[in-house]
């Protein structure tokens, strides 16, 4: 923590960067922190409440952020992927912010819990992580600690999903995505849904029906889901975002899945890796078209 | 029947002000609306491309003029160009009269001064035709309108009507470079056209409407010629969905434009924040 | 406001029999927006196209629906009606209600019903039809010729002789091509050289003609009457500008003993080199796997292991740090004429699919040639100076057996096309060897004798006839080395009886298949190819020297197997073609393509991964003030040829292609809607 | 789609999003052979598979088609060279979320056909419509009514088949 | 208290009864996740009451996420209008959390102001509030800064709070008295008003609440839109407007046409937060809140100052639903509490 702070501080004292994005302390656990001196620099936190991906902050659309200067993030492995994503998609030019690697043992689920990080509090996306030390930082501070708690739920899920009848599958989903108020939370908190205008608020025309109906709700989820194909990068921010708690995250794996068994895919914190959005091969598997 | 439930109305008749503004002359397809129908000048009202959705502009046409209303819209979104895309004997929907309205009987016996930009026109022709067909209500008529070019001058044949009119006083102008070469009006933008004809504000009411910066320019102007604050009225054009006070949209601060509008006086419009 | 006029035709009967055109006429007259809904017996005809432009005038049509054929058939012919009347062009559409409806089905109920669906869907499109203008654009009048053999020689001249400029881009250090090393040509048996040089030379001194031998095309972009090309300038080692020709370097040259390409490793050549005298540009080239300096460098040796070239050399032409160099060429058309090689006839083949002929001990018994090389030992510029001597032991070959069809119309190895020029060279082969070695045997295997051409069938009654060539038909099993001889064993399929002939040399006649590299070269310039790698022309019979790719045409062998005068005819008539495109200022494009909305695009440049012809462009968006708001994408519509796929990879759907907005599919869908 | 319609008399929509160089000439060569085939297709003419967006497909159902098609070029076919390369990865993800989220099978249906294939044209779009045919109206496809009203003694919605318990 | 008793037994047998009878019954129900959802139940044993806030509030059972309000078919020029419904079928909600039942009751008055909206009305008049006292609150819920609190009325036509074995019955409306007079074999006698007081004041038993009196807030704001507390307020804010989808009073709502092919369509009318830069956005590209300070600021002012002024009651009932709901940790108490100290601070000084 000692040495998040100092570093936050020194680079703030030399003037490298204008704001510090961390986390600090807040009325409910822990809360996005933008640390423009050393005051602030010196309540910046790191601990496994710090489940929130900043980088959506990083976007050119928020543009009071932006208007506070030159940046550095503080990001966990996870989170470094976002840099990378926007980085890759001309969004943030790498040099423009200064990236804090924290080494990162697993966040929980629900970062205003009082809980301590155990197998029942651990954020889904972390048992098994392998990008607990960012590759992409400037700076990397903290020791490794243990390994994440736990084991992954969500790959038993999927199996679970994956073993049953479509029937039943479209019967889960309907459910699920049957609360989907359409408030598009999920969007705003992701740091790949950076378009000026989402396709979902085009008029003209209309082809995501903006209604919280199903049909709408169903319209939304598949245009999101498939928009972060081959890029999203598991930071598992638009199902905490979600009000309703509808498992996002699983749409998101499955085509994480489909980016690796297909094309050889995996969201990495590498801005060079291209993403499967824009490239083919040649003989991609075409099974399923006659 | 609910309250979001429009009128069905019939295209009468349709005018192309400019390449991109249209005119529509609407008549109400439930005969017992059609006589009962009753709006003053000011008011707006919902406008329904089915299918499409709706959009909000004043209703052009004056109060005096019974039996069917009028409004003008200019291409710029989905509604907008679907209503566009309506035909002559095609039925649209109108939601209103809704929203406060600018207050001719407090000016009557006074003098009336008209300044109108670009589609601003319409919810002055409102009033100017009001006014003009209960001309002996009033003293002086003083019209200033301009547009950014010849051919963004809307109500054409009405400004002729009017320029033709002993009892108008109308002054026409175009933006600088706007000027076509058989223009007999006047070039320059509105607020100088306002500082050059000079109305008197003695015993006078200004009614200002077009594009917000003309009418940050016009102010100061009118100031200057002695029109008090609360002389000076507007309209304003929030976005709008329910037109009813309801959908939150419309909100300025504490103000309801859909009801507490869309008419304010300059005095009232200084008081409110800056969201609009 | 939409006034769209519906014209549905009967095409005769071919519309009509299934599909009740006048119910499709009067249900698309109630659609929302349709002031005009009509049937006719034949909508392109003259009074048809009459009724289109009479219901524009009157009734003031904002756009037009033709219920009829394919657009494919009739789109120009209806477009060009509206466009008469006064309508912009791209608000005309056609519903294709005959190969789509009334052909393929029967059941008159259900085909009008489809109709319906088919007009309605076209008329709600056609409301969101804007109008567009044709793009015009410039042609830049040089053009590439890419290959230097004759087929690229005969464009090249053609075209700079019509006034155009030319850039002939070879990869071999000489123009020339495999016509070069042919002793004669039938069916005249004029010496090949002897008409071939002169025009090389020509291409050598012409004004308009820019030769760039020892090049090879990296990358194209751009299109029709703009292509930008990437040509790489392989490192000779030697500087052009300096060297004379002199040949002192060669003789310098250590290494004597690389076997010589041209002479089909029949004979040596030094390491530097011209490929032959008459070679054109006359500069030789340092080949440097074998150079010594070159060798001793790869080694890792400090010092120079030769440089005795570079010592020889007077005008100090020799540049052992030359490197490849890319230079770039604007031009406005292509011509692919990079020509064919032999099939390789051993087990290593350079393409799936393709089998060898080991059974014919080709690369092992040395006195079995192919056709090229047989071309080399008759050559008087050959490595025997034409006395024919078999390989082995450069004994004269009194017994030779010539074999048709290696490789050629044979599914089982891999190749089912005839090449066409090998019944020809072989009974030519047969009248030079029976020239050369009077009292020599040539026995020629075949299939049949493929022989259509002016003088071609008296030509090989003549090797019969006058040369004593002895045609037996059938097929060689088995060709092997017994002592001395070569042993063919065959069988006489007239007879019926097994032949088995001792022979001095067997010649096998192999096929000709396209030279390797061509379809990383067809994917450069975007144009199809054929599973053999032959270039596709846009059409067999009427577009046989066009490709499908707009600019690029296609003349000499690397289209199909071609004998000299097919090839000669082919860049002919392409360079007509090029001339043609050339003698017009501006090009005329469909206005189909994609237009980037600033105010909305965020700059991932998605669109610039999926474009296929690179359209899409960087432009920076800035404020009043001048300060950088962001970059976004921009597509420049001459590149872009409008397959749409930036548009349904925009997540933000801010790239619309014109002509198939999402305006128009949407309405399209929402049209089918019951 | 009427869901009371009997199923044997069902004849189902299925819209076709086919690109302009190759299947949209494949069914017009299929035309021209005079190829007899079932009537329940309306083609979309693209001018490549690389401009079908998987919004297309959803707008479909969403206006009552029973099923669809997407065809274009076979690979290295492709007008634009290399259009449906780039569409073969965007309908292989959405294919999977699709089936994932328990489209039924058979609902949509991937092809390239060539301008020659006027057969196989044929062959898609009877396969398709008899496929379709099969599962009946696609009735299930999401609506716009909400289940907030509850009805008299309306059971509470039921957590989908195996839906609940896990989470 | 003026009410009764009710067991859990004859509860339960009136949830049979009024079932039987053809009222729809909404009760929060467990969701599989875990959470509560307002649902119609058929049995008592379905609805979890006093187990804290369902996900959305009460509020989607008056406004839902989207309604149709009216359909429209095209003939050639001419346009026919089918209309929805504007009476609804009898329906009791069992188990309203007080603050969402607040809500419910601060929305009449915009949706009744002038213009009555009919389809909110409608089922208003349908729908019979039974609120249970909550006992689960935590520490971002601020229903007593609100003036309503843990077993607040407001909104409610009966108001149950837990007994040992049942509810203590405080009938709040007519409406109330009519259920209960229709089912009083099912009601008991009066409670002891002793221990209803005990456990009423056990409700609020260790309650601190993360804000104090809002009215110093109320207060200060009208004056303050320019005022520098609001610079950089929501820094942290993404714009997701979640906090609007589960609040109980934000009530914005967007219009849309949804046409159902070329002759068809439903009009209908659908959530909508004033979170988001689409809210003001105008056609023109111009949006007069064109930064997330200025539309988080609405978002306050329209709750503490706008409505009280034009309809005389907060828009806020303290659910704490929106802090909880909140993707970068916005929290509305923390706000309003830095605007308490600002407002409380010397006039210019800094807060």
């Amino acid at each position: 923590m000692k040495e998040l702070r100092d570093l936050a501080t020194k680079l703030l004292a030399e003037g490298t960067v204008n704001v510090v994005l961390g986390w600090e302390e807040g009325p409910r656990g822990v809360r996005p922190a933008f640390a423009t001196d050393a005051a602030a620099a010196g309540r910046l936190v790191f601990d496994p409440r710090c489940t929130q991906n900043l980088v959506p902050y990083l976007s050119p659309r928020r543009t009071q952020v932006k208007k506070l200067g030159k940046a550095a993030v503080v990001v966990k492995g996870c989170d470094a992927r976002a840099v990378a994503g926007l980085v890759r998609e001309t969004q943030l030019a790498r040099e423009d912010v200064v990236v804090i690697g924290v080494r990162c043992g697993g966040v929980i689920a629900d970062p205003a819990s009082p809980e301590p990080l155990s197998p029942a509090t651990v954020a889904d996306r972390c048992p098994g992580c392998n990008s607990r030390e960012p590759k992409l930082a400037d700076h990397t501070v903290g020791e490794l600690p243990a390994a994440p708690p736990g084991e992954s739920r969500r790959d038993v899920r999927i199996a679970d999903l994956e073993a049953r009848t479509a029937d039943e599958r479209w019967a889960f989903w309907q459910d699920e995505l049957g609360r989907c108020v359409r408030c598009h939370a999920c969007r705003e908190a992701c740091p790949m849904c950076f378009c000026e205008r989402c396709v979902a608020d085009k008029t003209q025309p209309q082809w995501v029906d903006s209604s919280p109906h199903p049909r709408g709700a169903f319209a939304w989820n598949v245009t999101r889901a498939l928009h972060l194909a081959g890029r999203c990068v598991d930071c598992g921010e638009c199902e905490r975002a979600c009000p309703v708690d509808i498992p996002l995250g699983l749409l998101n794996l499955k085509l994480a899945r489909v980016a690796s068994e297909r094309f050889g895919y995996t969201a990495t914190d590498d801005p060079a890796v291209p993403s499967p959005v824009g490239s083919f091969q040649k003989d991609d598997a075409q099974e399923f078209i006659l | 029947m609910n309250l979001y439930e429009p009128y069905r109305v019939k295209i009468a008749g349709l005018v192309d002000e400019t390449p991109d503004t249209r005119t529509f002359r609407l008549e109400f397809l439930d005969p017992e609306v059609a006589r009962t129908f009753d709006f003053k000048t000011g008011q707006f009202g919902e406008y329904s491309a089915f299918g499409a959705g709706e959009c909000t502009f004043c209703i052009a046409s004056s109060p005096t003029r019974r039996g069917y209303i009028e409004c003008s819209f200019k291409t710029v979104g989905k509604a907008t160009t679907a209503l566009r895309d309506l035909n002559v004997g095609d039925t649209m929907g109108f939601r209103g009269p809704y929203g406060n309205h600018f207050p001719l009987e407090r000016m009557e016996g006074s003098s009336l001064v008209f300044i109108a930009g670009g589609i601003g026109l319409a919810p002055v022709r409102s009033v100017i035709w009001n006014a003009l067909d209960l001309r002996d209500r009033f003293k002086d008529v003083t019209i200033v309108y301009g547009a950014r070019s010849v051919s963004d001058l809307v109500y054409k044949r009405e400004l002729e009507e009017w320029a033709a009119r002993a009892d108008v006083r109308l002054h026409q102008t175009v933006d600088p470079g706007g000027e076509t070469p058989d223009w007999a009006g006047e070039v320059g933008f509105v607020p100088t056209i306002v500082e050059k004809s000079a109305p008197s504000a003695t015993n006078a009411y200004a009614i200002v409407c077009g594009p917000p910066i003309m009418i940050k320019f016009t102010l100061p102007v009118l100031k200057k010629l002695g029109f008090a604050d609360d002389r000076i009225y507007t309209t304003l054009e929030n976005r709008m969905k329910c037109g009813i006070g309801k959908c939150g949209r419309c909100n300025i601060g504490p103000v309801y434009v859909c009801k507490d509008g869309p008419v304010f006086t300059a005095e009232e419009l200084a008081k409110l924040p800056p969201e609009f | 406001m939409a006034r769209i006029g519906v014209f549905v035709c009967h095409c005769g009967e071919n519309i009509g029999r299934t599909v009740d055109c006048a119910r499709v006429a009067g249900e698309i007259g109630k659609l929302p927006g349709v002031v005009h809904s009509v049937d006719y017996k034949y909508m392109c005809s003259d009074p048809g196209q009459a009724l289109i432009k009479q219901a524009i005038a009157e009734k003031g049509l904002t756009g037009v629906v033709v219920s009829a054929c394919s657009p494919h058939m009739h789109e120009r012919t209806f477009r060009r009606a509206a466009g008469g009347a006064g309508l912009n062009p791209f608000l005309c559409e056609m519903a294709n209600i005959r190969e789509h409806c009334s052909w393929i089905h029967e059941d008159r109920e259900a085909a009008t019903d489809k109709a319906i669906d088919l007009a309605r869907v076209i008329v709600e499109k056609v409301k969101r039809n804007v109008p567009l203008e044709t793009i015009r654009i410039p042609v830049e009048k040089r053009a590439l010729v890419i290959g230097g053999g004759i087929a690229g020689i005969q464009a090249a001249l053609d075209l700079a002789d019509g006034g155009a400029e030319v850039v002939l881009v070879e990869k071999e250090p000489s123009i020339g091509g495999h016509m070069s090393q042919l002793s004669e040509t039938f069916p005249t048996l004029d010496c090949s050289q002897c008409i071939l040089t002169p025009r090389m030379v020509e291409v050598y001194q012409h004004p308009r003609i820019r030769l760039m031998a020892y090049c090879e095309v990296d990358a194209v972009e751009g299109y029709i009457g703009n292509f930008k090309v990437t040509i790489r300038q392989k490192a000779r080692s030697v500087d052009e500008t300096k060297c004379n020709g002199c040949g002192a370097c060669q003789k310098a040259c250590v290494v004597k003993n690389v076997p010589s390409e041209f002479d089909e490793r029949l004979g040596k050549r030094t390491a530097i080199y011209v490929p032959f005298p008459q070679a054109v540009p006359n500069i030789p080239v340092i080949d440097r796997e074998h150079c010594a300096y070159f060798k001793g460098r790869a080694r890792g040796m400090k010092k120079d292991a030769c440089g005795k070239c570079k010592e020889a050399c007077a005008r100090g032409a020799i540049d052992f740090a030359q490197e490849d160099r890319f230079v770039t060429e604007k031009v406005g058309a292509i011509v692919v004429a990079t020509g064919y090689e032999l099939y390789s006839i051993g087990k290593d083949q350079p393409a799936a699919g393709l089998k060898g002929y080991g059974e014919y001990g080709y690369g092992t018994v040395p006195d079995v040639i192919d056709g090229l090389q047989f071309e080399r030992l008759a050559s008087a510029s050959g490595p025997t100076a034409g006395k024919l001597l078999r390989p082995s032991d450069g004994k004269v070959p009194k017994k030779i057996v010539f074999l048709q069809c290696v490789g050629s119309r044979d599914p089982a190895k891999g190749i089912d096309y005839c090449s066409k020029v090998c019944c020809m060279y072989v009974a030519k082969h047969t009248m030079l060897y029976r020239h050369k070695v009077h009292d020599g045997e040539a026995t020629v295997f075949y299939m049949d004798v493929r022989a259509a051409g002016k003088g071609y069938d008296e030509f090989t009654r003549r090797a019969v006839e006058e040369d004593g060539a002895v045609y037996v038909r059938g097929r060689v099993s088995r060709v092997y080395r017994d002592g001395d001889v070569v042993k063919v064993l065959g069988f006489d399929t007239l007879n019926g009886t097994p032949v088995e002939i001792d022979a001095d040399m067997v010649v096998l006649a192999t096929a000709m298949r396209p030279r390797k590299g061509i379809e990383k070269l067809a994917q450069t310039l975007s144009v199809s190819y054929d599973r053999h790698g032959f270039i596709n022309e846009a059409h067999p019979k009427l577009r046989p020297v066009e490709t499908n790719t707009a600019g690029v045409f296609v003349a000499g062998a690397c289209q199909a197997p071609r004998d000299i005068p097919d090839s000669v005819a082919m860049a002919s008539a392409a360079a007509a073609k090029v001339l043609g495109l050339f003698s017009n200022e501006m090009l005329e494009r469909e206005p189909t393509v994609a237009r980037v909305d600033a105010a909305l695009c965020a700059g991932c440049f998605h669109c610039e991964r999926v474009c296929p012809y690179g359209a899409v462009e960087h432009k920076e968006v800035r404020d009043r003030k001048g300060n950088l708001l962001k970059v976004v994408a921009d597509v420049n519509p001459g590149v872009c040829q409008g397959c749409g796929t930036c548009q349904a990879t925009c997540p933000s759907k801010s790239v619309e292609l014109m002509g198939f907005t999402d305006e128009q599919i949407y309405a399209e869908v929402n049209a089918l809607a019951l | 789609m009427n869901a009371t319609l009997d199923k044997t008399s069902f004849e189902p929509r299925l819209t076709a999003f086919v690109c302009n160089w190759c299947t949209y000439t494949g069914a017009d060569l299929a035309g021209t052979s005079r190829l007899q085939m079932d009537a329940n297709v309306r083609i979309v003419r693209l001018p490549c598979t690389g401009r079908i967006d998987p919004l297309f497909i959803v707008k479909a159902f969403e206006r009552g088609a029973d099923g669809v098609i997407v065809s274009g070029c076979h690979p290295a076919d492709c007008h634009y060279t290399s259009g449906n390369y780039h569409a073969r990865r965007r309908f292989a993800f959405f294919k999977e979320l699709i089936e994932f989220l328990g489209l039924p099978e058979g609902r949509i249906t991937f092809s390239w056909v060539s301008a020659s294939e006027g057969q196989k044209w044929r062959e898609v779009v009877n396969d398709a419509t008899a496929r379709v045919r099969a599962l009946g109206p696609f009735s299930g496809y999401p609506g716009t009514e909400l289940p907030a009203w509850p009805a008299a003694g309306a059971p509470a919605p039921n957590p989908a088949p195996g839906g609940g318990g896990e989470r | 208290m003026n009410g009764r008793t009710i067991s859990r037994s004859q509860l339960a047998a009136l949830v049979d009864d009024l079932v039987g009878s053809g009222v729809g019954v909404v009760a929060p129900v467990r969701a599989p996740d875990g959470r509560l959802d307002y649902r119609p139940v058929a049995r008592l044993e379905e609805a979890v009451l006093d187990g804290g806030l369902p996900r959305l509030s009460l509020k989607s059972l008056f406004l839902p996420p989207t309604e149709p309000l009216f359909s429209f078919r095209k003939s050639g020029p001419d346009v026919a209008i089918d209309s929805v419904p504007t009476t609804f079928p009898p329906r009791l909600v069992l188990g309203a959390v007080p603050c969402d039942a607040a809500g419910v009751a601060a929305l009449d008055k915009v949706m009744g102001w002038d213009y009555r909206d009919e389809l909110w009305f409608g089922r208003r008049e349908a729908t019979t509030i039974v609120s249970v006292a909550c006992g689960k609150g935590d520490a971002s819920c601020f229903c007593g800064a609100t003036g309503n609190g843990p077993a607040g009325t407001r909104g409610a036509d009966l108001l149950l709070l837990p007994l040992d074995d049942g509810f203590a019955v405080e009938v709040v409306t007519p409406k109330g008295e009519a259920l209960l007079s229709a089912h009083a074999g099912r009601f008991g006698e009066p409670p002891n008003e002793a221990d209803v007081a005990r456990r009423r004041a056990g409700l609020l038993e260790g309650r601190v609440e993360p804000v104090g009196s809002l009215a110093p807030v109320t207060a200060w704001l009208g004056g303050h839109f320019d005022d520098p507390v609001w610079d950089g307020i929501a820094l942290r804010c993404h714009g997701c407007g979640a906090c609007a989808s589960v609040c109980p009073t934000c009530h914005c709502f967007d219009i849309v046409d949804e046409p159902e092919g070329v002759t068809r369509g439903t009009r209908r009318r659908n959530w909508d937060t004033c979170q988001t830069a689409r809210f003001t956005l105008h056609a023109s590209g111009h949006n007069p809140r064109s930064v997330q300070d200025a539309r988080y600021r609405q978002r306050v002012l329209h709750k503490f100052s706008i409505y009280p002024e034009r309809f005389g009651e907060l828009l806020c009932t303290g659910c704490g639903r929106c802090s909880r709901a909140c993707p970068g940790g916005m929290d509305l108490p923390d706000v309003l509490g830095a605007i308490a100290a600002r407002a409380a601070a010397p006039a210019g000084g800094a807060a």
